[in-house]
């Protein structure tokens, strides 16, 4: 069985969408998989399947040997701690300040403040956000938000990462860097990496797998 | 942990001083109701002096039974303080009511029948005390204010039945208060809880600095509170000592313990209790989402 | 416009209820006040008629002197009602006030003086006319109940200052609250507002809501107080009828008008003025961002 | 002087941050214009100062011989209701449906509900999003949100409309077609548009007028 495995998942909301339909998915550790799809494909949903804000209708889903699709909602917080998620709507906190969300996964791990003012050192360097450093976050350009929600991803050096759809406000040059920022980091650390993505500029890119969904059905993997 | 528990909470300064002005206000209505009932209580000992039950022999009982019969109603289950009045004290006292001079009643016998005057141990069971007494037969008369009594009792009653119903009615809606501002100051920080759930956080991170702020809120309000009506209390009782001294007005020394006791205690119990509910209210109403 | 006025504001309806509550009870509190001020106010009347200054005249006095100087006492500014009470008079309430015949007295002449029973205009002006009329040479001795009176007058004047503190605190509070609660359903819709100001909305298109909230919160708060107080208080006048029939309660129907126009009234300008409050504070806040 | 005028607008932030240095501009009725520039240049900032969420430092801005830069708060109601914007952070309200979401410039304009209806069909139909008119607007993809986003600025047929990063969460396709959309209507009703992006791709796909943001400079209009 993969690190991250998606068994004949379903997922029909509430309201009737049917959002994911029989998805099959196995990765393996350390992969690099662009999740490429046209709007409302699903890509979204699969997501949220992994970091538990929804539940599958049926199927499972397991991650390192843990199904994740039944777990309790008190192991929770130890599932999210070791996730490292760029949410497609960001998910900051507008009055914090840059540094305060950039460390906030680290204050649940319970680090102390001086060791994540050095580990935010490193971050805000890698994302180009040295500058707004003590800026309120709300004052942050659209794309600037993007790259702080990248580094609050990678700053407690997660096992897997899940990013939604983070270029979307960032122009091709930038778009690139981060990326490969994130290539490197699954290079180094052997952390899986997953990106939502509708760029095609980026797929072609970079040397990773392909998984393509298209109204909530895998057609290529 | 410990260390962010208020680290990045920062808007919600109104909601703050809301749920300290709330605690600080429904305290102070509780202290005054216990001065209320501490000044009851010092009154209903004084009261209960006064009730007396006065129970007459006839007129040409012999000392003996006098004696007797003491002792008797002396033995009573609800029996407090007994005390013999003979004749020649009830004449004395007579005189001296009605400010005349033993010639004025120009009497050669002492009219006066002798009479024991009877305490309830309580208040309250004056009127069964009484009907105990009139089962004697050695009194004529057993005589204990009747309707006067009565009204005064009931009164008594009424007040702390009221003033019981308003202690837990009072307590009911400082815990209103105080859930619903914790409650509003929880949905102005709605992002940030998504936002650590979402991080990992676990429940106890979460609603730490919440109940914390609770039990802030409540202890600051609650010693303003203390203070403030000690000063108030001070000024209170000068006046009501100067203006009606025939009152028994507690000492204001006597105050300081209680109230502050019960301020701290209630108050940060209040506060945490409040915040708790708060926080589990939350997390129920997000769960259904 | 007005189609819109609650047509996208799903969520609060935990800020209505908190708003209808605190109004209900301060209201509720309000109506408590007003029932003790009637109260007090009724028993004013009565203390009224029964403290009056007794001026006696010198036995030997000639009954136009006693007409002379009732002329003159009913001429006096803070004067009331002048009563005449004259010596038959005197003697006969002595009597039956002590329940004797007129033989118990042995007495050959009536040694009761006239007197004129004399009542203030206003309960409060009573000492100063007890010294008006003890500069009236004819009257031997003029007798107002002193220490007494003094300390029951003390009393009327302390619990109407304390009333009137308290009423306008309690109008304070009430207000605050609202404003409170305005405030925090107006910040729990922090985006809406925010998404109408960028859709071109007018101030009044994005206050309206609010204000009709507060109203409606105040209005409701308000009719519910009142049936509550009326219920309430039918019960406790009926208790205390039955209980102490000494006193003057009021009539339970004499409750009805003042109690219900200024349950009406009062609260649906507080939760007006409260909503008005809460929005200038909002924009003030919002501008100084 | 043109339609929407810029004149040595410096704009400065509190905090210190030069988002906009002495730009001149002029933009025709009717014109159709991609501002392009990397992340942080200033575009939103550009847009801002249009809507008036945001006053220039120093400098001033006209729109249809108005001086926008310094009206008066009170007027900023009528000013607003002639824009249709774009927001780049969407500004949906979450709980509201999607149609509560599309008609509401039309209540401020103080147009019937019935009326609102109808032409919010129309908009529905062009974004496609025609099934999703009474879901809850957080049930939305990132995709149709921002779709839902382009049908407000449009519902109420305004004048100039102000579109910042309108296809930033949209596959190519979808992106193409809004703007296809976008453009076919200041065409047929002669509105003006402006379009903040980093796509290359569609800014050389429409025969617009192209003015480049970098670092707060205008180096290309
Ligand atoms: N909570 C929800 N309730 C109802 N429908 C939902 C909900 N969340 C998503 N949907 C629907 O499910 C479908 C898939 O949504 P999802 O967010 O996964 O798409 P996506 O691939 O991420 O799209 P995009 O690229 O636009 O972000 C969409 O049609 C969306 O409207
Ligand atoms: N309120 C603010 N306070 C301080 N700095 C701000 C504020 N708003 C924006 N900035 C800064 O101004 C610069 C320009 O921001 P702007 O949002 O205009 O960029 P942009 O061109 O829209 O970028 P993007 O393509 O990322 O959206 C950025 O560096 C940003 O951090
Ligand atoms: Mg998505
Ligand atoms: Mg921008």
């Amino acid at each position: 069985m993969g690190f991250l495995e998606f068994k004949k998942v379903y997922k029909v909301y509430p309201a009737g969408v049917k959002a994911l339909d029989n998805v099959n998915l196995s990765i393996e550790k350390g992969e690099f998989v662009f999740l490429w799809g046209a709007t409302g494909a699903g890509k979204t949903t699969l997501m949220k399947l992994i970091t538990r804000e929804e539940l599958p209708t049926s199927g499972e889903v397991w991650l390192e040997r843990c199904k994740i699709s039944s777990l309790e909602d008190r192991y929770l917080p130890i599932l999210r701690r070791n996730l490292g998620v760029v949410f497609q709507d960001l998910k900051l906190v507008p009055h914090w300040t840059v540094f305060e969300n950039l460390i906030s996964p680290l204050l649940v791990l319970g680090v102390k403040k001086r060791d994540a003012h050095r580990l935010a050192e490193g971050i805000l360097d890698l994302v180009h956000l040295q500058d707004k450093k003590h800026h309120k976050t709300e004052w942050l350009s659209g794309g600037e938000k993007q790259k702080l929600c990248l580094g609050r991803a990678l700053i407690h050096r997660p096992h897997l990462v899940l990013a939604d759809e983070p270029t979307g406000n960032l122009d091709g040059a930038t778009a690139l860097g981060l990326v490969g920022t994130l290539f490197e980091f699954s290079e180094r650390s052997g952390a899986t990496v997953i990106i939502a993505t509708h760029s095609e500029k980026l797929v072609n890119r970079f040397p990773g797998r392909l998984v393509v969904l298209d109204k909530g059905k895998i057609i290529q993997s | 942990m410990p260390k962010s528990k208020e680290a990045f909470h920062h808007r919600g300064t109104s909601y703050i001083v809301m749920g300290f002005l709330s605690i600080f206000i429904t305290q102070l209505l509780l202290n005054l109701f216990i001065f209320g009932y501490l000044e009851l209580e010092q009154m209903g000992g004084v009261w209960q002096s006064s009730f007396t039950i006065r129970a007459f022999f006839p007129e040409e009982v012999s000392p003996e039974v006098v004696e007797d019969v003491k002792e008797k109603v002396k033995a009573l289950p609800l029996v407090g303080e007994v005390k013999l009045v003979d004749s020649e004290e009830a004449k004395s006292r007579f005189l001296s009511y009605f400010n005349l001079q033993e010639e004025d009643l120009g009497l050669e016998e002492n009219p006066f029948p002798p009479s024991l005057e009877v305490q309830a141990q309580r208040v309250e069971e004056l009127p069964f005390l009484a009907q105990e007494l009139e089962k004697i037969e050695e009194f004529e008369e057993v005589f204990y204010g009747g309707e006067n009594t009565d009204a005064l009792l009931r009164f008594y009653r009424f007040f702390l039945t009221a003033g019981g119903l308003l202690l837990l009615a009072l307590f009911v809606f400082s815990l209103l208060v105080v859930t619903t501002v914790i409650r509003a100051s929880i949905q102005a920080r709605e992002t940030e809880i998504e936002v650590w759930n979402l991080m990992g956080a676990t429940k106890r991170f979460i609603r730490a600095p919440f109940i914390y702020q609770g039990v802030m809120e409540g202890l600051s309000g609650g010693v303003t509170a203390f203070v403030v009506s000690l000063v108030f209390f001070h000024f209170l009782l000068d006046f009501l000592n100067t203006s009606f001294p025939l009152f028994f007005w507690i000492n204001w020394e006597e105050l300081i313990l209680p109230l502050g006791v019960v301020s701290i205690l209630m108050s940060s119990f209040l506060g945490f209790l409040g915040a708790l509910l708060a926080c589990n209210s939350i997390e129920e109403e997000s769960a259904k989402k």
